[in-house]
């Protein structure tokens, strides 16, 4: 079936950039080597940082526990090879700062640790295949990181009806789950089941953009066995976006300030999925992940599976180095990404990709004055006034900011996009944001 | 050695359409316009256009040095609102009436606002209230086209809009020219502003900018959709005292208000419902004036009047957030 | 004429009389100290006292609620008025200013990444925190300026916050909004302060900054009571500080500034002499 | 009935009180900053405007003219409703509190505008009979809310706008105005009347 002439979802808003996806599309999977050594930064999710129970020069095992979680809102970390703690201190991390990191000088070997076991999901229990998820430090692979056994433990008030798998990857650039869906299309669907044995129901479904019509045609053939949907949706962005996602899947809309179990939908990234597969069947912790490495400023763009720790040198190393002088590394797509001081931090559980630009594709504007043409308002998936609130954030008018709902803003970079005088409409909203929340919290 | 690597909060892309190019390509749909009008006026048509483009320019430049702000001729809108202007003045403006309407526009409408964005006025059409009602009789003495190459001299005579007011005010009827001719209003071939003139290349740009999404349908439709609703009434009701609607639509500056002065976005509504109700008022306004009021074209004042009128629609037009109804509920 | 008197008189009689019962029968209390404490206070709605404007203060001293000493902006003269319609004894508040402790601008500190986006120091502060190498520098793209309700606060041509003593009330707005703590409250009466806001050891601060404190404990050796060391940071005992002039040559990065001789490099504002608050400009 | 409709039009739109006649400008700059405040003092100023030309209807045709003391109206009038308007202002601010905060706060401030006294002496001018003054001097009230309240709009807008330092303030606003004056005049012959 051609995905053209299928009926797309979508959701109101929104738009679509040049999804740049050609750079890495067709590349399959390539397993990173090791490098050097490996920096696990503790602090690499939602929630409070895990603790470190080695010590160091301990001797540990590729999947060895090495920092506990913290709280329920936290998620414990392994080492993801074997080799000896060199370190326990602060090194350079995505957010732009040195923050506390185990590091880890691999032996070469590799080797698992023989502790884990792995299960039959059939033989367990809903309780007891969440916990194992949770031991196995698994988060939101799709950038969030939020942890997973927290999104599956739903308040007993809450009916959860239908569980829907993002397959969607709309941020340009990145093909990271694209090529997962196309490669890993069994362990994906394992992970489904999986999901949907802890959740206690029956309907799930992936949704797919249609600029991907091979993973939805793959995934189709084998979904339909197991009663699983697969929707194809419009190629807009932030399709991806998880309320966007229930828009278009199920047209409910999430109230606002409120989660996904609210409407009765629990969100999963596909890449998230496979990882339950392997924590539960292989009993694997979450120790490494597809990461795409592309942009202009790579010469051989790839999709690497990458340990978590490795730094991005190494691997811009493995896809033939740098093309150019960069003067951009972001780490995630272009659209949300986090911009880095350098390529000394390593990926972790949320890299999705590495994207680096130089000083030519990325033409630079001065940001003038705004023309009220109207289109942040057009493309704001939240149907919110972008360049109203920008104008309150930028006279320190938070109040006003707040009643124009700038808390509901998912800051996807829509309007900054299409703004035709180059605001930089999402961080005003941001700094509007984190000024209400102060205030909200001296209240 | 400084970190040379850029850093910046996301997006890291942009879509290349920046304020510049928008008003680029509003002046490109104003080329088949202006270029008709040239045929059709002659040189002095072609001297009106000049002095209003170079003018508005020129203030602009002059304000900005004033101000000691960047000169921000590049971005376009001082050119598009002194070709706007000229295409609201008559054919036959002496220079310095064009000039004082570039310095109104320019200074009064825009730049004691802050400049680009900040005013809530529509520049070129202050400029020609204040001419229309300063100078009524420079803004009111037109003259029939003489094509260019034809050797026909250009003779004073009325809008087509005027005569009708004439008529209709002497002697209770329309005049015979409301009921035929509308090939030559089509095609332009009639007394008006420069830009008032021709139906088709209008239209011609009014489609290029909406296929290139400069503008959206809305403040167009809305418009002209109520002038043919509210005309069509009043003709069925007595089609010996009113217009054909066609006649509102083809003669006056209803598709060049409607096309390119309305839909100026920092003045008009930014909501697509705002635009509805911004077009309807337009409309409603421009047929009540034509038709009673003592002006006998109302688009300019209709555009200024829902122009006052955009903060409040803005304020009470906000979109419904996502999520929102459902919270409610 | 006589009748125009008696209608007029008549009218205006009936008013009178009608107005008059109605003051009575309607009259709602409004404290008269209100409406003269709101006189006195400067009017510039700040909100320095901690209220949205001068109306809600006047009626927060009326009620007790709140003292009479908590508008900076008015300084002692409109403690005294509002103390003498309350008829409480005047608490003393010693005139502070606030002097941004930094003079790293973008030649003298050097950068850590180049940043791109609004220009405003607490959304710069949230990228990888901050552009520049100097963790508690002066980001320099003003949102002091912005806070400051006085105008008292500019920003060089090489990205350096420096804040007028003539302007300035001390009603410590910028203090609130700077993401980086590097303004601090000082006497008016001190004109000398060390311009650094870096806890970094001397060898790291030497490597970003051509004039951030390098905790030499030089001035400390000059001026012993003068000046403290605290986190590698010379501060200046305001208390005890008669002679901080004479550690100000021997400074080998030259961080600290008396304001009486001129403001840091780049700013337009004169310098003025110790102690005084000349004449502010109407 | 017609000519009732024509009076209210002409005096809403074609003869607006503050953008044609150019009386009570000077709450129509004073409390124009937010539209709800705006708002607040429209409401008054229909309320009042209503009240003070029925009152000085009956004293025009009740006191004056029957002793032939017309030459007094001016002054009876200011009288009566400036003590009116402070009656009604004790009222409210006693009986309704909420009341008077969306209203009565703006009543002091009206209790000699000339747009109110203008209505009334109008009323007269215009020998107009008691419905004919109750509805001009409705229309006049809504008139000037229009006004107040589009002008309001357009200031808050101004207010978030960089306007040149030695426009800021009272100078644009009085240019705005200038320009919505201008737009009214649109209006001019819309109504014989």
């Amino acid at each position: 079936m051609n995905p053209k002439t299928m009926d797309l979802k979508t959701f109101k808003g929104g738009l679509h950039p040049p999804d740049g996806k050609e750079f890495s599309a067709d590349k399959a999977i390539e397993i990173c080597p090791l490098p050097e050594e490996l920096i696990i930064p503790l602090a690499q999710h939602i929630g409070a940082p895990a603790v470190a129970c080695v010590e160091v020069g301990a001797k540990v095992k590729k999947g060895s526990l090495i920092a506990n979680a913290r709280g329920f809102v936290s998620a414990p970390i392994h080492a993801s090879t074997s080799g000896e703690v060199i370190a326990i201190e602060p090194r350079p991390h995505p957010m732009g700062k040195a923050l506390p990191a185990i590091v880890i000088r691999p032996d070469g070997a590799d080797s698992w640790d023989e502790s884990l076991k792995s299960a039959n999901p059939g033989d367990l229990t809903a309780e007891e295949l969440k916990a194992c998820i949770q031991a196995a430090g698994i988060v939101g692979m799709g950038g969030a990181t939020f942890p997973t056994h927290v999104k599956l433990s739903p308040p007993a008030d809450k009916q959860i009806d239908t569980l829907i798998l993002n397959g969607v990857e709309c941020e340009p650039y990145l093909t990271a789950d694209h090529r997962m869906m196309l490669e890993n299309t069994e362990q994906i669907l394992d992970g489904i089941d999986i999901l949907r044995k802890v959740l206690g129901i029956e309907r799930a479904v992936i949704g797919i953009e249609a600029n991907k019509p091979d993973a939805i045609e793959t995934l189709r053939k084998e979904a339909a066995l197991r009663n699983i949907e697969v929707q194809a949706l419009e190629v807009k962005y932030p399709q991806g976006a998880e309320k966007q996602l229930i828009d278009a899947i199920t047209g409910r809309q999430v109230p606002s300030g409120t989660l996904p179990m609210e409407v009765g939908v629990v969100v999963q990234n596909v890449g998230t999925a496979a990882a339950i597969s392997a924590a539960v069947r292989l009993g694997r912790p979450l120790v490494e992940r597809v990461v795409t490495i592309t942009g202009p400023g790579i010469k051989d763009p790839k999709n690497l599976l990458v340990r978590i720790g490795t730094p991005l040198q190494f691997l811009v190393d493995q896809c033939g180095g740098l093309n150019g002088e960069p003067a951009k590394i972001i780490m995630g797509g272009p659209m949300m990404g986090q911009t880095q001081l350098s390529l000394e931090p390593p990926a972790i559980r949320g890299t999705s990709g590495l994207l680096i630009f130089r000083k030519e594709d990325l033409p630079r504007y001065e940001a003038g004055p705004c023309i009220r043409c109207g289109r942040c308002i057009g493309a704001c998936p939240i149907h919110l006034q972008p360049t109203t609130i920008a104008a309150y954030a930028r006279l320190d008018l938070f109040d006003e900011a707040a009643e124009y709902h700038a808390l509901d803003c998912i800051e996807c970079g829509c309007c900054t996009y299409i703004c035709p005088a180059t605001l930089p409409l999402v961080q005003s909203i941001r700094y509007a944001k984190a000024a209400i929340m102060a205030k909200k919290r001296t209240l | 050695m400084e970190n040379q690597l850029y850093l910046s909060s996301s997006p890291h892309i942009h879509s290349g359409e920046t304020t510049d190019k928008v008003m680029r390509k509003v002046i490109y749909a104003l080329l088949p316009a202006t270029a008709l009008s040239i045929y059709f006026f002659g040189l002095p048509a072609l001297s009106v256009l000049l002095i209003c483009t170079l003018g508005c320019m020129g203030f602009e430049a002059l304000s900005c040095k004033l101000m000691k702000k960047p000169i921000a001729l590049a971005d376009g809108s001082a050119a598009l609102t002194g070709i706007l202007l000229a295409l609201n003045m008559p054919p036959s403006s002496p220079w310095w009436l064009a000039l004082f309407g570039a310095a109104i526009a320019i200074l009064i409408g825009k730049q004691v606002y802050g400049g680009l964005g900040y005013n809530p006025f529509n520049p070129a059409l202050v400029a020609r209230v204040v001419l229309l009602i300063s100078f009524p009789v420079q803004m009111t003495s037109w003259t029939s086209p003489a094509p260019l190459g034809s050797g026909l001299d250009a003779i004073t005579t009325a809008t087509p809009l005027g005569e009708m007011q004439t008529a209709v005010m002497l002697t209770g009827k329309l005049p015979e020219l409301a009921h035929s001719g509308f090939l030559d209003y089509l095609t332009g071939n009639m007394a008006g502003s420069l830009g008032e003139v021709s139906a088709i290349a209008l239209l011609l740009g009014g489609l290029y900018l909406l296929w290139k999404r400069v503008i959206s349908w809305h403040i167009p439709v809305a418009f002209i959709g109520t002038v043919l609703v509210i005309g069509a009434i009043f003709w069925a009701v007595s089609p010996e005292k009113y217009p054909n609607p066609l006649f509102h639509l083809l003669t006056g500056g209803l598709l060049l208000g409607a096309l390119f002065m309305a839909t100026d976005m920092v003045t008009s509504p930014v909501t697509n419902k705002g635009m509805l109700i911004f077009g309807f008022g337009c409309g409603l306004l421009t047929v009540l004036i034509r038709l009673f009021g003592g002006y006998p074209e109302g688009v300019s004042f209709a555009i200024l009047l829902m122009n006052a009128a955009t903060p409040l629609i803005d304020r009470f037009c906000r979109p419904k957030i996502y999520g929102q109804a459902e919270a409610k509920a | 004429m006589l009748a125009s008197i008696l209608t007029l008189g008549g009218i205006g009689l009936f008013a009178a009389i009608a107005l008059g019962i109605a003051a009575k029968k309607f009259a709602v209390e409004v404290d008269p100290r209100e409406l003269a404490i709101l006189e006195v206070l400067p009017g510039a709605n700040c909100g320095a006292c901690g209220l949205p404007g001068c109306g809600g203060y006047a009626k927060a001293i009326v009620a007790g609620s709140m003292a009479p000493n908590l508008c900076p902006p008015g300084g002692a003269e409109t403690i005294e008025k509002i103390a003498h319609i309350m008829g409480v004894e005047a608490l003393s508040s010693a005139p502070k200013v606030a002097v941004v402790c930094c003079q790293g601008d973008n030649i003298k500190a050097s950068l850590k990444y180049q940043y791109l986006g609004l220009e405003d120091c607490n959304a710069a502060q949230k990228i990888a925190d901050g552009p520049k190498n100097c963790p508690g520098g002066c980001i320099g793209l003003g949102s002091c300026v912005r806070a400051c309700p006085f105008g008292a606060i500019e920003i060089t041509a090489e990205g350096l916050a420096v804040i007028s003593r003539v302007n300035c009330t001390g009603c410590e707005k910028c203090i609130a909004t700077c993401p980086r703590s590097v303004i601090k409250m000082t006497p008016l009466s001190a004109t000398t302060h060390v311009l650094c806001n870096s806890n970094d050891k001397g060898a790291l601060v030497r490597k970003y900054c051509q004039v951030g404190c390098i905790a030499c404990q030089i001035c400390k050796k000059v001026a012993p009571e003068s000046y403290t060391i605290e986190n590698f940071l010379a501060r200046v005992v305001y208390d005890s500080a008669e002679n901080a002039e004479v550690a100000i040559e021997k400074c080998p990065t030259k961080c600290i500034r008396d304001f009486a001789s001129g403001y840091p490099e780049g700013s337009s504002f004169a310098a003025v002499g110790p102690g005084t608050k000349p004449e502010q400009a109407a | 009935m017609v000519e009732l409709f024509v009076i209210l039009v002409s005096a809403v739109f074609v003869n607006n009180f503050v953008l044609a006649r150019f009386l009570g400008i000077c709450p129509f700059l004073g409390v124009s900053k937010k539209v709800e405040t705006a708002l607040g003092m429209g409401m008054a100023v229909i309320f009042v405007m209503t009240v003070a030309s029925v009152v000085t209807w009956f004293i025009q045709y009740l006191i004056l003219i029957p002793f032939g003391i017309e030459y007094l109206q001016t002054i009876a009038f200011i009288l009566v409703i400036a003590s009116l308007v402070q009656l009604v202002e004790m009222v409210i601010q006693k009986t309704s509190p909420v009341l008077y905060q969306s209203l009565g706060i703006f009543l002091p401030l009206i209790t000699t505008n000339c747009a109110v006294l203008g209505v009334a002496v109008l009323n007269i001018q215009k020998d107009y009979s008691f419905l004919q003054s109750v509805v001009f001097s409705l229309g006049a009230g809504l008139g000037f809310t229009l006004a107040m309240v589009l002008f309001a709009g357009l200031r808050e807008r101004t207010d978030l706008s960089p306007v040149p330092k030695s426009f800021q303030g009272t100078a644009i606003a009085l240019v705005t105005a200038g320009l919505l004056s201008l737009a009214f005049m649109g209006f001019a012959g819309l109504v014989k009347g």
